[in-house]
C-alpha cells in the first residue's frame, strides 16, 4: 500500500481536515452535538488512517508510544485540576463559576477545559489501543 | 499497695514474666531462676490477700469496660480466692519438679515450656479473681488457648492428635455451649456480674432456666462431665508436670471453679433448687463419677489411670454443687483444694518414675517401691487422701458433702460417695500394693538398688505429700473463709 | 475552609495521585507518591469522622449543584466508619507494599500498580461517600476495572484466568446493579439517594420498583460475594499479588456491603425490604450456608491464600446474617464485623505475604516448621487467626456477641447456636496452620530466605495489633456500628 | 388481546429484556472467551437502551433552549449513559487484552481447555 500514490496522496490530503473537522466538532460541542469524547475519537482516527497508510513504524516516530500513554492520565489530571481550581476560587469541587470574570464566562471556560481533558484522554486511549494490538505478533 | 492492685499485680505478674524468661532463652539457669522467683512472689502476693478475705473484705478493682456494657474487672470472693491460693501455691512446687523433671528427660523447647505455663497460671488467677462471667470466659479461653502448645508439646503424631481433641473439645464446647449461655444471661438478666444470690432469678422460666443450667455445665468442658471428658486422658500426651500442674490442678479445676461459681453467683442456691433445676444433674454426676471410676480401674497407663481418676473426683465437686445446699457447696469447693493437693502428688510420683525408669504401665511396676521408696511412699499418701482416709485432707471434702446431701435429703449421693471411695481404693492402692510387695521382674527383693529421680522431682513431691497432712488440720480455716460465700457482705 | 472540601478531597487526592503515578511510571518516585497519598486519606477521613460525630451529617455539592439535580457527596454515621476504614487500609497497606510489591511485579510493571492501587482506593472511597446511585456505579466500575488489573498483575499465570473471570462476573453485578438504578431513576426521576427514598414512599408497591429492589440486591450480593455468588472470590484472591489481596479482601467486599446496606435500608426502608417482602428467610439461608459451606471447604484447601478467601465467604455469611435479622443489634452486629473482618484478614494476609516474600511457599503442606523459623510472623497469624474463630479478647468476639445477643432477642436459639458452631470450623482450618507450623520439623524451604523487611513486619504486627486492641477496647468500634445502624435505620432524609 | 394492547407499546422495554437475555445466555453458554466477551457488551448494552427510551418525549426536541420550542427530551439519560458506554468500553477493552495474554500464557481461549490445562498446574 505503501507505493500506492493515489492513496498516500489523498490521505496526505485528507488529514489537515480530520484534524481541523476535530477541532470544530470539540469546539462546538457547547452548541450542538459534539465534544471531547467525538473529537477525540477524530483526531484518533487521523493517527491510525496515517498509521494504516504509512505503516506502524512512521507513525510511532511521528507520535511516540510514551507521548501516548502520558496523553491518558495527563488529560485526567486536567480534568481533575479544572475540578481542583473551584476549590482554589473558593467554590466547592468543580464549580468553574469564578474561572473567569462572571459566572456564565468561568462556567464556558471550564467546561471548555474539561472537554479539552477528554479529548487528550480519548484520543491518547484510542491510540494506545491501537498501538498495543497492531504491536502484537511483530516482535 | 491497696487489696485491689495487688489482685491486678496476681494476675498479671506471671504473664508479665513471659518476656525475660524468653529473652534468657539461652541461659536455662536464670530462666528458671526467673520463673521460680515469679511463681513464689505470685503466690506470696495470692496468699497475702487471704486474712482479708477471710476478715471480710471483698477488694475489687476497677472496672475496664469493652463494650455496651460488658466490662473487664476484678473482684475476690472466698471460692475464687481458695482457687487463686491453691493454684499459684501448687505452680512454685511444679516449677521445682519441672526442673529436675524437664532437664532429667532433656525435652525440647523448654523456653515455651515455662512461658506458656506462666501465661497459664496468669489466667487461671485471672479465672479464680474475675468480677463477671465475661472476665472469666476470657480467661477460661486464654487457658485453654495457652495450654494447647502445652500438651502438642512432643510435636509427634500422637501429641498432636491429643492436642487437636483437646483443643476442639476445650474451645468447642466452650464456643458452642458456654458461651451463648453467657449472651442469653447477658440477655435475660441485664448483666454479667457475679452476686450474691445469683443474677438469674425471677428472669426467665423454668425451663429456660434449667437448658441454661445445662448449657453451662457442658459447656465448661473443662469440668470434665462425662460424657465430654475424653481431652483429659487424651491430654495426658503432655509432659507429666503439665499433665500434673494443669490437668489435675489449674485447668481441671478451672472447670469446676466456674461450675459452682456459676451455680452459686450466677443461678443461685436458691432459684435452682427452688424450681427443681438442678435434680437431672444430681444424676448425671454421680454417673460420671462411678463410671469413670469404673474406666479407671481398667486402665494399665498409669496416667490415664489417675486421668480417669481426676474425672471422678472432679465430679465430686459439680455433684456437690448439683445439690446446691450451703454444706454441700462448701465441701465441692473444699474438694477443690484437697483433690488438687493430692493428685498433683501421684501425677508427681508418675513422672518420677518415668524420668527415672521410663515406666508408664502399672504392670511395669512391681518392686518400684523398693527402687524409689520415697516417691512410692509419697504415692501412698496421695491415694489415700484421695480415697478419703484421715489423717489427710481429702477426708474433710468428702464429709461435707456427704453432710450436705443428707441436708438436701439426697441420701442416695452418699451411697454414691461411698461407692466411689471403694472404687478409688481399688484403683489406686494395688500400684502400691505392687510397688512394695512384688519383686522387680527378673530380680530378687534384696538386689534390688535404690534409684530415685532427680533431686528437684523428689522435693517437690515430699512437699505436696506433706501438704495433704497439713490441709487435714487447716480444714476448719479454709471452711470459715468458704462459708463467707454465704455470708452477707461485711460492712469494712 | 479545607475542612468544608474534605469529601471530595477524599476521592480527588487518590485519583490525582493515580493520574500523576501513571505520568512518572517510575517504580520508587511512583511508590512515594502512592505512600504520601495514601497517608493524608485517613486524616482526612478522621476529619470527617470528627465532623460527623460532632454534628450530624456532612454534605457536599460537587460544582454547587445544589441536589438533588447535582451530584452530592453525603458524609454520615453510616458511611463513616466505612471511609476510616478504607482510608486506614489504604495507608497501612501502601506502608507495608514496596518490597514485598518489588519481590513480585515485575519492575516496568509496578509503576502500574500503584495507578492501579490508588485507582481502587479512590473507587471504593467514591461508592461510600457519594449519596447519588449512578455515582456509585461509576465508581464501583472505576474499583472494579482496577481490582482486575491488580488481580491479573499476580505471578502466576492463573491470576489471568482469576482476573477474566472477576471481569465477567463483577461486570454482570455492576449492570444487574445498574439495571435497577435504572428502573428506580425511570419511576422517580430522582438518582439521589435521599431524594430517591423520599419520592419512593407512594410507589413502593409497583411492579418495577419491586424488580429494582431484586436485580440491586442481586447485582451488589455479586460484588460482596455472597454465597453462592461467590466463585470469583477464592480465585481473585489466591493469585492477586500479597498486599493487592490484603487490602481488598479487607476493603472491597465491605464498601459493598455498605452499599447493599444504603439500598436495602435507607432507600427502599426497613418496612418494604424485610416486612413486606421476604428478605430475611432468604438472606438467612444464604449466609447460613456460606457459613457452613464456605468454612467446610477452606479446612481442605492446599493454598494458604486459598483457605483464607474461602473464610472470608464465610465471614461475609456472618455480615449478611446480621443484615437479615435487620435489627439494632443485628445491624450493629454486621457493621462492627465489617470493621472486624476487615482488620483480621488484612492480618492474616498481610502475614501470608510476609511468608511469601521470605519463603515463596502457598501450599500448607510446605510451611511445615514455619512458627519457628518465623516466629514473629506466625504469632501474628495465630492472633488474627484467633480472632477469625472469635475467641474473646480478640475483635471477632465482639461481632459474635452481637450477632448471637442479636439472634436471641429475636428468641432464635438454634439461629444462635449455628453461629457458634460455624465457627469451630474456623478452629480446624486455623488450628490446622497452627499445628503445622509449629508441631512439625521446619522444612528446608522454610529455613531458607531472605530477611524480612521491618515495614512488612510492623505492618503486620500493627492490624495483628488491632484484633486485639479492638477486641479489648470495643467502645469506639462497637460505638460508631451502633450509630451506623441507628443511622441505617432511622432512613434517609432528603438531599440537605 | 388486551394484555396485548397494553403490552405493545411497550416494546422499548421488550427489545431491551430480549437483548439483556440474549447477552447474558451467551455470557453463560460460550465457552470462547471473546464470544462470551460479546455476551457481555450486549448485555451492557440493553442497559443503555433502558435508560434512554424513556428518555425520549414524542415531539420532544434535543435539550437545547431555543425559540418557539416547548418540549424537550430528558437529557440526563444521555449524559449518565455516556459514562456507562466509557465503562463498557473500558471494560471490553480490558477483557480482550486479558484474553490476549492468557492466550499467550496457555494457548487456548476456550474455557473447557483452559480448565484441563489448569489442573495440572495446581
Amino acid at each position: 500500500m505503501r507505493l500506492d500514490v493515489i492513496v498516500r496522496v489523498t490521505t496526505k490530503f485528507f488529514l489537515p481536515f480530520m484534524l481541523l473537522f476535530a477541532l470544530y466538532v470539540q469546539l462546538h460541542g457547547d452548541f450542538g452535538p459534539g465534544g471531547g469524547f467525538q473529537a477525540g475519537v477524530i483526531t484518533a482516527a487521523t493517527v491510525i488512517l496515517y498509521a494504516i497508510i504509512f505503516g506502524l513504524a512512521p507513525t510511532m516516530r511521528l507520535v511516540p508510544p510514551i507521548v501516548v500513554e502520558s496523553m491518558v492520565p495527563l488529560g485526567v489530571l486536567i480534568f481533575l485540576g479544572v475540578g481542583i481550581a473551584g476549590f482554589v476560587t473558593g467554590d466547592n469541587y468543580l464549580n468553574y463559576s469564578h474561572l473567569a470574570h462572571d459566572q456564565v464566562h468561568g462556567q464556558e471556560l471550564g467546561v471548555m477545559l474539561v472537554e479539552a481533558g477528554v479529548l487528550v484522554t480519548v484520543c491518547g486511549t484510542m491510540i494506545a489501543i491501537f498501538y498495543t494490538f497492531a504491536d502484537r505478533g511483530r516482535s | 499497695m491497696t487489696d485491689a492492685q495487688l489482685v491486678t499485680l496476681a494476675v498479671f505478674l506471671p504473664a508479665l514474666a513471659t518476656v525475660p524468661i524468653s529473652l534468657a532463652a539461652s541461659r536455662p539457669n536464670l530462666r528458671e531462676a526467673i520463673s521460680l522467683a515469679t511463681a513464689a512472689t505470685t503466690a506470696v502476693v495470692v496468699l497475702s490477700l487471704v486474712p482479708g478475705v477471710i476478715a471480710g473484705a471483698r477488694p475489687e478493682t476497677a472496672r475496664f469496660s469493652i463494650f455496651a456494657g460488658i466490662e473487664l474487672g476484678f473482684a475476690v470472693e472466698p471460692l475464687g480466692m481458695l482457687f487463686a491460693s491453691v493454684a499459684s501455691v501448687l505452680w512454685v512446687v511444679n516449677t521445682i519438679y519441672s526442673i529436675g523433671y524437664m532437664r532429667g528427660n532433656g525435652e525440647p523447647r523448654q523456653t515455651s515450656f515455662y512461658v506458656c505455663f506462666a501465661v497459664a497460671i496468669s489466667s487461671a488467677i485471672g479465672i479464680a479473681f474475675s468480677a463477671n462471667l465475661f472476665t472469666l470466659f476470657l480467661f477460661y479461653e486464654i487457658l485453654t488457648l495457652s495450654t494447647y502448645p502445652l500438651v502438642a508439646h512432643r510435636g509427634d503424631e500422637e501429641a498432636r492428635s491429643g492436642g487437636r481433641v483437646y483443643i476442639l473439645l476445650l474451645l468447642g464446647t466452650s464456643m458452642v455451649l458456654l458461651l451463648p449461655a453467657i449472651i442469653a444471661t447477658s440477655v435475660l438478666a441485664g448483666t454479667l456480674d457475679f452476686t450474691q444470690g445469683g443474677i438469674l432469678a425471677g428472669t426467665a422460666s423454668p425451663v429456660i432456666i434449667a437448658l441454661l443450667l445445662a448449657a453451662y455445665m457442658f459447656g465448661i468442658g473443662k469440668a470434665a462431665l462425662m460424657p465430654l471428658h475424653f481431652w483429659l486422658p487424651a491430654a495426658m500426651v503432655a509432659p507429666t508436670p503439665v499433665s500434673a500442674l494443669l490437668h489435675a490442678v489449674a485447668v481441671v479445676k478451672a472447670g469446676v471453679f466456674t461450675v459452682v461459681k456459676v451455680i452459686v453467683y450466677v443461678f443461685g442456691l436458691d432459684t435452682l433448687t427452688g424450681i427443681g433445676a438442678n435434680e437431672w444433674l444430681i444424676y448425671v454426676a454421680s454417673a460420671s463419677l462411678l463410671l469413670s471410676s469404673l474406666i479407671a480401674l481398667t486402665r494399665d497407663n498409669l496416667k490415664a489411670r489417675l486421668a480417669y481418676s481426676t474425672v471422678s473426683q472432679l465430679a465430686y465437686v459439680t455433684l456437690g454443687a448439683a445439690v446446691a445446699t450451703t454444706t454441700s457447696v462448701v465441701g465441692s469447693s473444699l474438694h477443690i483444694a484437697m483433690h488438687a493437693a493430692g493428685k498433683i502428688t501421684l501425677f508427681f510420683c508418675a513422672g518420677a518414675i518415668y524420668v527415672a525408669h521410663h515406666k508408664t504401665e502399672v504392670s511395669q511396676l512391681d518392686g518400684i517401691g523398693r527402687k524409689m521408696p520415697v516417691t512410692m511412699a509419697a504415692f501412698l499418701v496421695g491415694s489415700l487422701s484421695i480415697i478419703g482416709m484421715p489423717p489427710f485432707g481429702g477426708m474433710w471434702s468428702k464429709w461435707l458433702l456427704g453432710l450436705g446431701a443428707l441436708d438436701a435429703g439426697q441420701a442416695f449421693v452418699v451411697a454414691v460417695l461411698m461407692l466411689s471411695s471403694l472404687l478409688s481404693v481399688g484403683y489406686l492402692l494395688p500400684i502400691v500394693a505392687r510397688g512394695f510387695f512384688r519383686p522387680p521382674p527378673g530380680e530378687t527383693m534384696e538386689e534390688v538398688k535404690v534409684k530415685e529421680a532427680p533431686t528437684a522431682c523428689l522435693i517437690a513431691l515430699m512437699i505436696t505429700a506433706t501438704l495433704c497432712v497439713v490441709l487435714f488440720f487447716l480444714a476448719g480455716d479454709m471452711q470459715l473463709l468458704l462459708e463467707g460465700m454465704f455470708a452477707p457482705p461485711a460492712q469494712l | 475552609m479545607i475542612e468544608h472540601h474534605l469529601p471530595a478531597l477524599l476521592v480527588v487526592v487518590p485519583l490525582v495521585a493515580a493520574v500523576v503515578t501513571a505520568l512518572i511510571r517510575h517504580g520508587i518516585a511512583a511508590y512515594v507518591t502512592t505512600l504520601v497519598a495514601s497517608w493524608t486519606l485517613p486524616v482526612m477521613a478522621l476529619m470527617l469522622l470528627g465532623q460527623v460525630l460532632d454534628g450530624g451529617e456532612v454534605s457536599y455539592a460537587l460544582g454547587d449543584w445544589a441536589p438533588p439535580v447535582g451530584i452530592e457527596y453525603r458524609v454520615d454515621g453510616a458511611n463513616a466508619p466505612l471511609l476510616v476504614l478504607v482510608a486506614a487500609m489504604a495507608a497501612l497497606v501502601a506502608t507495608y507494599a514496596p518490597r514485598s510489591v518489588a519481590s513480585e511485579i515485575d519492575i516496568g510493571r509496578r509503576g502500574w500498580f500503584y495507578t492501579m492501587f490508588l485507582l481502587c482506593v479512590a473507587g471504593l472511597l467514591g461508592i461510600a461517600i457519594t449519596a447519588d446511585a449512578f455515582n456509585a456505579f461509576v465508581f464501583l466500575e472505576i474499583s472494579s476495572l482496577a481490582t482486575y488489573v491488580l488481580i491479573a498483575l499476580g505471578r502466576d499465570r492463573r491470576a489471568l484466568l482469576a482476573a477474566y473471570q472477576y471481569l465477567i462476573l463483577g461486570t454482570i453485578g455492576a449492570t444487574l446493579y445498574v439495571v435497577g438504578v435504572g428502573l428506580i431513576f425511570v419511576m422517580t426521576g430522582s438518582l439521589n439517594m435521599g431524594d430517591v427514598a423520599a419520592r419512593l414512599a407512594g410507589i413502593e408497591n409497583t411492579r418495577p420498583i419491586f424488580a429494582a429492589l431484586a436485580f440491586i440486591t442481586v447485582g451488589i450480593s455479586l460484588k460482596l460475594a455472597l454465597f453462592p455468588l461467590h466463585v470469583w472470590l477464592p480465585n481473585a484472591y489466591a493469585f492477586a499479588p500479597s498486599m493487592a489481596t490484603a487490602f481488598l479482601a479487607s476493603t472491597a467486599t465491605k464498601v459493598a456491603v455498605y452499599l447493599l446496606l444504603r439500598f436495602l435500608f435507607s432507600l427502599f426502608g426497613t418496612d418494604f425490604v424485610f416486612v413486606q417482602h421476604p428478605i430475611t428467610p432468604i438472606l438467612l439461608a444464604l449466609s447460613l450456608a456460606a457459613m457452613f459451606a464456605a468454612s467446610f471447604v477452606a479446612v481442605f484447601q492446599e493454598d494458604i491464600k486459598r483457605m483464607l478467601a474461602y473464610s472470608s465467604v464465610a465471614q461475609i455469611g456472618y455480615i449478611t446474617l446480621g443484615v437479615a435479622l435487620a435489627t439494632q443489634t443485628g445491624l450493629t452486629g454486621a457493621m462492627v464485623h465489617v470493621l472486624n473482618h476487615a482488620l483480621i484478614k488484612g492480618a492474616l494476609f498481610l502475614a501470608v505475604g510476609c511468608i511469601v516474600y521470605r519463603t515463596g511457599v502457598f501450599r500448607i503442606d510446605q510451611l511445615a516448621g514455619i512458627g519457628r523459623t518465623m516466629p514473629v510472623t506466625m504469632a501474628a497469624f495465630v492472633i488474627a487467626g484467633l480472632g477469625l474463630i472469635g475467641v474473646p479478647g480478640t475483635v471477632g468476639f465482639v461481632s459474635k456477641w452481637y450477632l448471637v445477643a442479636a439472634a436471641l432477642e429475636q428468641g432464635w436459639w438454634w439461629l444462635a447456636l449455628a453461629i457458634v458452631a460455624s465457627s469451630l470450623i474456623a478452629v480446624v482450618y486455623v488450628g490446622r496452620i497452627v499445628e503445622i507450623a509449629w508441631f512439625r520439623e521446619p522444612s528446608s524451604r522454610v529455613r531458607a530466605g531472605k530477611r524480612l523487611p521491618i515495614e512488612m513486619i510492623a505492618v503486620t504486627w500493627v492490624m495483628a495489633g488491632a484484633t486485639i486492641y479492638f477486641g479489648l477496647d470495643a467502645e469506639f468500634t462497637a460505638g460508631l456500628a451502633g450509630r451506623a445502624a441507628d443511622t441505617l435505620l432511622a432512613g434517609l432524609a432528603g438531599p440537605g | 388481546m388486551s394484555q396485548v394492547a397494553e403490552l405493545l407499546p411497550l416494546y422499548n422495554y421488550w427489545i431491551t429484556i430480549f437483548l439483556m437475555i440474549s447477552g447474558l445466555y451467551i455470557v453463560v453458554a460460550r465457552g470462547n472467551m471473546v464470544k462470551k466477551l460479546v455476551g457481555l457488551s450486549l448485555f451492557q448494552t440493553s442497559v443503555y437502551l433502558l435508560y434512554l427510551s424513556p428518555g425520549k418525549i414524542l415531539g420532544g426536541t434535543p435539550p437545547i433552549i431555543a425559540e418557539g420550542f416547548e418540549v424537550y427530551s430528558a437529557p440526563l439519560p444521555h449524559v449518565l449513559i455516556l459514562t456507562a458506554i466509557v465503562v463498557g468500553v473500558a471494560t471490553l477493552a480490558l477483557g480482550l487484552a486479558l484474553i490476549v495474554r492468557i492466550n499467550e500464557a496457555f494457548g487456548t481461549i476456550e474455557e473447557d481447555e483452559l480448565f484441563d490445562r489448569d489442573d495440572d498446574d495446581a
